[in-house]
């Protein structure tokens, strides 16, 4: 009874001159649903959204959403398509208001386009209630703590109403408190009805939140399941989770 | 907050609009007993030397008017007084001038700036207003030919320099048969240039080499080497002095050594000579004035005079810019005098039929305004100094030919 | 200076004497104010880490110290002398050298020109700084093989070692290290910890800022805990280990 | 014959456009400043030499080494005192600043020296002599000399020198450099000081080779610009590279195109080299 | 970002551009004159504000575009189309040229960007000093406007208010609406807008056209007014690098500050024009070097301080720490 497949990979490859930094991936997302996708650092978990987003088009391999292909698009054509995404490294508009910033994406981002700036900041101030930043609405992005920029990052994709978002760890380096209001909001997203691909650190977000996890290793995918299954691959604790990882998971014993 | 900054600096911006737009409502009175005249000059930019010495020229004048009272205005006398400013060698910024002098400071008569150029620049906005111009250092005819009624050159057409060259070079043996051209892309050199160029088919001679190289060239071997190559014996190089330089010392550095190297116009000055030394032996070239020329005039007295106040009080040897400044003073002053009136259309009257003798040689101005009634010399520069080989009346040398 | 005596080319004291001390520290950058009020102390000899989530203030309280960035208000003293308001110039040359966040080498430049701007305070030719040189291929001979490499074409680890050997090129009597194992292997991490004990035994007083818990405990004697620009916690490695809060927050279990 | 003639006087052309240029993308490339005094040093020091050359009759071979070293502290103190208080802001200040002082610097040059140009004239000055027919004007070889001199001279400094070296590490990361012990302010002064002094030195020879006047400071100015992005910006040798590409370009092109279009051409060449190489014919791409 | 203006501000702007309407029956011909030049600076310095200030590539192309626009306008006339078909067609003539600049040099970022356009802007010059169909180095002439001094004087004065106001109102309907968004979120990110959707190269093509459109127009009023055009008067580089001097004086990418640049800078350069006769390039120099060390960020930047901190006794204090803010 899985529900239609909202987009799909199959045999994705990126190249930087020799280095293999995603190959041969496949992948699919439900609607709906909540996928994470893990791996050390270097595995290729960034330079897959890339390839998805058009940010660094992929060298090999198809990628459709919602029946149609994404491959050759540009970042603002995906956009468009609905698919959203945050980066890792947060990108605000540094002098501009924290209104400003969300409206940009209201403004540009929207398959439904809102060419009027006075309905854009309408949609800006909802979506800062949404993330709990309105009193913070008219102060400059460059000013905000990490925590709220990335707040702000999500806000900005929510305003461009997506049906797709793709989350690069919005939680690092937020503290307990925060990834708990960062859990319950991606909930309150899907909620909404719109599906999530979350890359993360934080295996505590994965676990409690994700429906499925594709681990990657290298760039390639070494595991897919459910959040339990994957912890429980002998593979992954290896590749990824590491020998401290066990050590811990036996001190709490 | 943003709303109230935004609108608090608008109001910041339109009080001083208002406050300077009431101020500017008031004033220029005009006194009754000065005839004002204005003259934007390239003071600074690479025409300052220029602008001063035409500067030097008009208060030499204007000392020399004021010391006797002033110029006789139908029987009232009236003293001089001038306005400059400076316009950085930049024609517009010239234009512009013109315009405040006229509308202003409400200058009777206007004196041109330097060159051809920017003189058909503001000439426009004299004729505009209908203010008398009187341009000192413009010779190119183009600048006259716009049937403009209120601009009046001092200068000798340029087609007065091809027969007196001509003329000269074509008695020397072995007379010379080929020539090569090249001149700055600019206004004046490429008038006179061309000008020269043309007359030398009719004296037939074969122009083996035409070209022009752009303003502040920095390197002239090419043309050179090319023109070396085609071995003229006369060398033609249109340009101002500081290309003259250049071309003078790339031309002895490489060899280019035609029987004859003629420069218009740069090596009548001082600095041209100053700079190069020996190497600016032999080089011919032309002017409008020379101190040697035996001028007289009823107010500054003769060229040689002219040419001793300068020494005294510039330690410089006179050369046709600040000479013809000087004489554009002296044209008003005798034209206002022979019309009795500062009037701008009496004035220009008095000028178009003013037929006098001045420090500056004879007077006289045709239909387009320019100065027929002077000439103009060619010299060559013989031990560092300018020895005048043309016309011969006036000649204190002899031209040393071919070049060694 | 005036205590201890030289060993191995670097000074060292006995181990209670009292090192850095900062007390109250304030500071941030333009309109931003990131640390509250900071008390630390570090003795001379002794090994000390700084653990913390992303924005806690850490790489800006080593930047303090260091000079880079000025104090708002309160005091570090180093040795006994006041360091508010000296230059970063004056700071390497009284003894703090700071191993910056990404290492930061000079990327253009190969590795030996790299360690001898490391010794470029103590204002020496080139020639008066070839045994200093010769000491830290000692301790990283990697190095010495690859003095002639651009270290911009080197790998993490060996960048790693590089911005640390630089680090003690001017010779001082605390290293302030920034994120050590930021993108590393495991396997390099253990290998730069053993080279930190060895260079912590010759004398040489660390601070190391540390996002991977277990490994910044795992060295350091003690430890503090950064939270939004204050100290949340401190106390020996195996206080803070033991600690449910730590657990929890920066173990994610 | 005539050719190789060409041929000749370009690469000698070339060597001076880097003596001139190397100054000014040294300060490009180190602090990036669009540095408008760089002509104006240039002038100045053909007019230290002129002087010298006019009063005491002082070789401007001899005066080359005072030109630069004046050049140099008046270039030190300009970046100590004046531009570091503004180095950070951003590129089009200190764009405007160098701007205003070149218009107070030339005006002083006018006020005191007039407009006249001047140049010096020494007795070797036409001189040339002749390989196969080739002519070789001497102050010219002594100016691409001097270009190959002051390029190859910068480099080894920066390569090989202490300060040269703080000075790349300020250049590729200020920060890490700080916190080496280095002081950028006057590492800052230091490199500027060197790029005026460099331009002094060029000065002094371009008096000999050409004519100077305190306004012809813009004209060397915008070749400057030419030859540094053409060569890659802030890129040593890149200045010699850009300065024979420009002087080939410039005389091939007024023998093909004819003379007036040499100027033209040189932007044809800038632009071209924008297009299909941003980073300049030796520049390292990524560098700002 | 830029504020809906409000009722009160409009009526300020209609107030203003009421007393503009109304300066020559104020002031004598060459007053009108001094405020047409500040006009034709005010536009200069606002449309370089849109590539410059709005979305942060640094333009030297202003000379090129005023240039295109004078000979446009010159060359038009003399085969005898009246000035108010040429002037237009003069900014159509930038704005084309623009965009045909902008497809081949938008993707320069940064520097690269810069020197491109001051290449071209120099380039073009060039090109004209050598064209037939531009006269060459000589320059062409235009018909003479007719009629009596107060009637030209103020022909050309409405011309350039015209433009002017065009171009304020185009500012105002820029920063009000999506096109004005994009701009600046090109200049805040450019990476970043476009994964918002922003479609960059389309916007700086845009901005870049307005940036040329209004400059051009004003190069048409200037050709007719002076009667005369030559390539190194209208192509002058000074026209970009002052045009940009205005827009940082005042204060990059606001609204009100590219106006107020030009019309300080203009007054204090009339001022010293009229009072010293050879200093006035070394006064302004001057002008020029304090202004940098002491308001580095612009006026615009000092006025809204100088609010926030309490009037004008904060004043002497924002100097002073605007005099170590970008220090090294």
């Amino acid at each position: 009874m899985r529900a239609e497949v909202l987009l799909e990979g199959r045999g994705v490859t990126k190249r930087f001159g020799g280095l293999t930094a995603v190959s041969q991936v496949d992948f699919e997302l439900h609607r709906g649903e909540i996928l994470g996708l893990i791996g050390p650092n270097g595995a290729g978990k960034t330079t897959l959204l890339d390839c998805l987003t058009g940010v660094e088009p992929a060298n090999e391999g198809t990628i459709t959403f919602a029946g149609q292909s994404l491959i050759g698009l540009k970042p603002h054509q995906v956009v468009k398509r609905g698919i959203a995404r945050t980066f890792q490294v947060v990108q605000p508009f540094p002098t501009l208001t924290v209104r400003d910033n969300v409206a940009m994406g209201a403004l540009f981002g929207s398959t439904r386009a809102h060419k009027d700036v006075r309905r854009a900041q309408t949609v800006a101030d909802e979506k800062l209630a949404f993330v709990g930043l309105t009193n913070k609405a008219d102060q400059p992005a460059a000013q905000l703590t990490l925590g709220e920029r990335k707040r702000l990052e999500l806000a900005k994709s929510l305003a461009t109403e997506p049906e797709l978002l793709l989350l690069d760890e919005v939680n690092a380096g937020l503290n307990p408190a925060e990834i708990k209001t960062a859990i319950d909001l991606m909930r309150k997203i899907r909620d909404e009805g719109v599906t999530l691909l979350v890359i993360e650190h934080v295996m505590k977000v994965i676990m409690d939140l994700s429906d499925r996890v594709i681990v990657l290793h290298h760039g390639e995918k070494i595991a897919q399941g459910s959040p339990d299954d994957v912890t429980n691959d002998e593979g992954v604790v290896r590749a990824y989770l590491g020998e401290k990882y066990a050590k811990l998971l036996a001190l709490d014993r | 907050m943003m709303n109230r900054v935004a609108r608090n600096t608008l109001g910041f911006t339109l009080a001083p609009i208002f406050v300077a737009a009431i101020l500017m409502t008031a004033f220029t009175v005009q006194a009754a007993d000065v005839i004002k005249f204005g003259a934007a000059l390239p003071l600074t930019g690479p025409l300052a030397t220029e602008g001063k010495k035409q500067q030097n020229g008009f208060e030499i004048w204007r000392e020399i008017a004021n010391s006797r009272g002033g110029i006789n205005v139908g029987g009232k006398k009236m003293k001089v007084e001038m306005v400059y400013y400076d316009y950085e060698s930049k024609s517009p910024t010239a234009t512009k001038l013109a315009e405040r002098l006229i509308t202003k400071d409400k200058v009777d008569i206007l004196i041109g700036p330097f060159g051809s150029g920017a003189t058909k620049a503001v000439a426009a906005i004299a004729e505009r207003y209908k203010i008398p111009m009187i341009a000192p250092t413009a010779s190119s005819e183009a600048v006259y030919d716009q049937g403009y009624k209120h601009l009046f050159g001092l200068l000798a057409p340029n087609g007065f320099l091809p027969s007196g060259f001509f003329d000269t070079v074509t008695k020397l043996n072995p007379k010379p048969t080929s020539m090569a051209f090249v001149t700055r892309n600019d206004f004046f050199p490429k008038a006179i240039t061309n000008m020269m160029r043309k007359a030398s088919k009719k004296y037939g001679f074969t122009d083996v080499y035409y070209a022009e190289f752009p303003k502040d060239s920095k390197d002239m071997s090419t043309w050179l080497t090319v023109v070396k190559s085609k071995n003229p014996d006369i060398l033609m190089v249109g340009g101002y002095v500081g290309d003259l330089i250049l071309a003078t010392k790339q031309a002895k550095e490489l060899g280019v050594n035609p029987k004859i190297i003629f420069m218009m116009a740069g090596p009548v000055y001082q600095q041209y000579a100053d700079a190069l030394g020996d190497t600016s032996n032999n080089i011919m070239s032309a002017a409008w004035w020379s101190e040697t020329f035996n001028y007289k005039g009823r107010v500054i007295g003769t060229a040689a005079n002219f040419a001793d106040i300068w020494m005294k009080k510039h330690n410089q040897v006179a050369d046709y810019v600040g000479a013809a400044s000087a004489a554009s003073g002296v044209v008003a002053h005798l034209a206002i005098e022979k019309a009795g009136s500062i009037e701008a259309s009496k004035v220009i009257a008095a000028i178009s039929s003013l037929k006098t003798d001045t420090f500056f040689g004879p007077v006289e101005f045709n239909k387009g305004g320019q100065n027929i009634g002077s000439k103009i010399a060619i010299f060559q520069i013989q031990q560092r100094q300018r020895k005048t080989i043309y016309p011969l009346d006036i000649s204190d040398g002899k031209l040393v030919y071919p070049r060694p | 200076m005036s205590r201890g005596e030289t060993r191995g080319g670097y000074t060292t004291v006995s181990a209670n004497d009292v090192l850095l001390s900062v007390t109250g520290l304030e500071g941030g950058y333009d309109q931003v104010q990131i640390l509250w009020g900071v008390d630390l102390e570090v003795s001379a000899g002794e090994m000390v880490a700084i653990i913390g989530s992303n924005g806690a203030g850490k790489t800006t309280f080593l930047k303090t110290i260091s000079g880079v960035v000025p104090s708002r208000a309160g005091t570090i003293v180093f040795d006994g002398i006041a360091l508010e308001g000296a230059t970063a110039k004056e700071i390497v040359e009284r003894g703090i050298s700071h191993v910056p966040e990404g290492r930061r080498l000079f990327g253009p430049m190969n590795i030996e020109e790299n360690l001898l701007m490391g010794g470029y305070a103590r204002g020496l030719k080139d020639h008066e700084l070839a045994a200093d040189l010769e000491r830290v291929y000692g301790i990283f001979p990697i190095l010495k093989e690859r003095r002639k490499q651009l270290a911009g074409s080197m790998s993490g680890g060996e960048q790693q070692m590089c911005a640390i050997a630089r680090g003690l090129m001017a010779r001082p009597r605390l290293l302030l290290i920034d994120e050590l194992s930021l993108g590393l292997a495991p396997r390099l991490v253990e290998q730069l910890c053993a080279n930190l004990v060895e260079i912590n035994r010759e004398g040489v007083a660390i601070l190391v800022v540390e996002q991977d818990v277990l490994t910044a405990l795992d060295l350091a004697e003690r430890g503090y805990v950064f939270e939004s620009g204050r100290i949340a916690m401190s106390g020996t490695s195996d206080e803070l280990i033991a600690n449910q809060e730590v657990k929890r927050t920066y173990l994610g279990i | 014959m005539i050719y190789l003639q060409i041929l000749v006087n370009s690469v000698l052309l070339g060597g001076m456009y880097a003596a001139i240029a190397v100054g000014f993308s040294l300060v490009w490339g180190v602090m990036n400043i669009l540095n408008i005094l760089h002509g104006t040093f240039l002038m100045l020091g053909g007019y230290i030499t002129f002087w010298l050359f006019h009063l005491y009759g002082v070789d401007p071979f001899l005066s080359l080494p005072l030109s630069a070293v004046a050049m140099f502290f008046l270039g030190y103190f300009i970046q100590l005192g004046i531009i570091n208080q503004v180095i950070r802001a951003s590129f089009f200040m200190t764009l405007v600043l160098t701007f205003g002082l070149e218009l107070i610097g030339v005006k002083m040059a006018l006020f005191f020296w007039t407009g006249d140009y001047r140049s010096v004239q020494t007795e070797y000055a036409g001189y040339s002599f002749q390989v196969g027919g080739v002519v070789i004007p001497l102050v010219r070889l002594a100016l691409f000399g001097l270009g190959l001199l002051l390029t190859g001279g910068l480099f080894w400094f920066m390569a090989v020198t202490r300060t040269g070296r703080a000075i790349r590490a300020v250049r590729i990361d200020l920060e890490a450099a700080q916190l080496m012990g280095v002081n950028p302010a006057k590492i800052y002064a230091t490199t500027y000081g060197i790029s005026a002094g460099l331009a002094g030195a060029a000065g002094a020879l371009v008096s000999a080779g050409f004519a100077i006047s305190p306004v012809t400071d813009v004209e060397f100015l915008a070749k400057s610009f030419v030859i540094c992005v053409v060569g890659g910006l802030g890129n040593i040798t890149g200045a010699l590279a850009g300065g024979l590409v420009l002087g080939l370009v410039e005389n091939f092109g007024a023998l093909y195109f004819g003379p007036g279009l040499q100027n033209a051409l040189g932007y044809a060449v800038l632009l071209l080299v924008l297009f299909i190489r941003p980073s300049g014919l030796l520049g390292r791409a990524g560098y700002h | 970002m830029f504020p809906i203006w409000t009722k009160n501000q409009w009526l300020a702007l209609w107030l203003g551009i009421a007393v503009l309407v109304a300066i020559p029956q104020f002031t004598d011909n060459d007053g009108t004159r001094m405020w047409m030049d500040i006009l034709m600076y005010m536009i200069l310095a606002m449309s370089w504000n849109f590539i410059g200030g709005l979305t942060g590539y640094p333009s030297f192309a202003t000379a090129a575009f005023f240039g295109l626009g004078a000979y446009t306008t010159a060359i038009l006339m003399n085969h005898g189309a009246p000035f108010l078909v040429a002037m237009p067609l003069g900014g159509v003539v930038g704005a084309t040229v623009a965009l045909l600049l902008g497809i081949l040099i938008l993707r320069l970022r940064g520097h690269y960007f810069a020197i491109a356009t001051y290449g071209a802007a120099e380039g073009l010059r060039e090109l004209a000093e050598n064209l037939e169909i531009t006269g060459a180095a000589d320059g062409i002439n235009l018909p003479q406007i007719e009629g009596t001094v107060d009637y030209f004087t103020q022909y050309f004065y409405y011309s350039m208010l015209a433009v002017a106001v065009l171009t304020v109102l185009t500012v105002y309907w820029v920063t009000r609406h999506r096109l004005g968004y994009g701009l600046v979120a090109i200049r805040e990110n450019e990476d970043a807008a476009g994964m918002l959707g922003v479609v960059a190269t389309k916007y700086k093509i845009v901005a870049f056209m307005l940036s040329a459109i209004f400059p051009a127009m004003a190069g048409g009023v200037y050709a007719y007014r002076a009667a005369f055009v030559e390539p190194i008067d209208v192509f002058d580089v000074l026209f970009s690098i002052e045009a940009i001097v205005m827009a940082l004086l005042g204060g990059v990418g606001t609204i009100v500050g590219p106006l107020l640049g030009a019309f300080f800078l203009e007054l204090i350069n009339d001022f010293l024009w009229s009072h010293f006769l050879e200093f006035h390039t070394a006064f302004l120099g001057l002008i020029m070097v304090l202004v940098v060390i002491f308001t580095p960020r612009g006026v615009m930047a000092l006025v809204q301080e100088v609010r926030k901190k309490g009037g004008l006794r904060a004043l002497g204090g924002i100097l002073l720490a605007n005099t170590q803010r970008f220090k090294v």
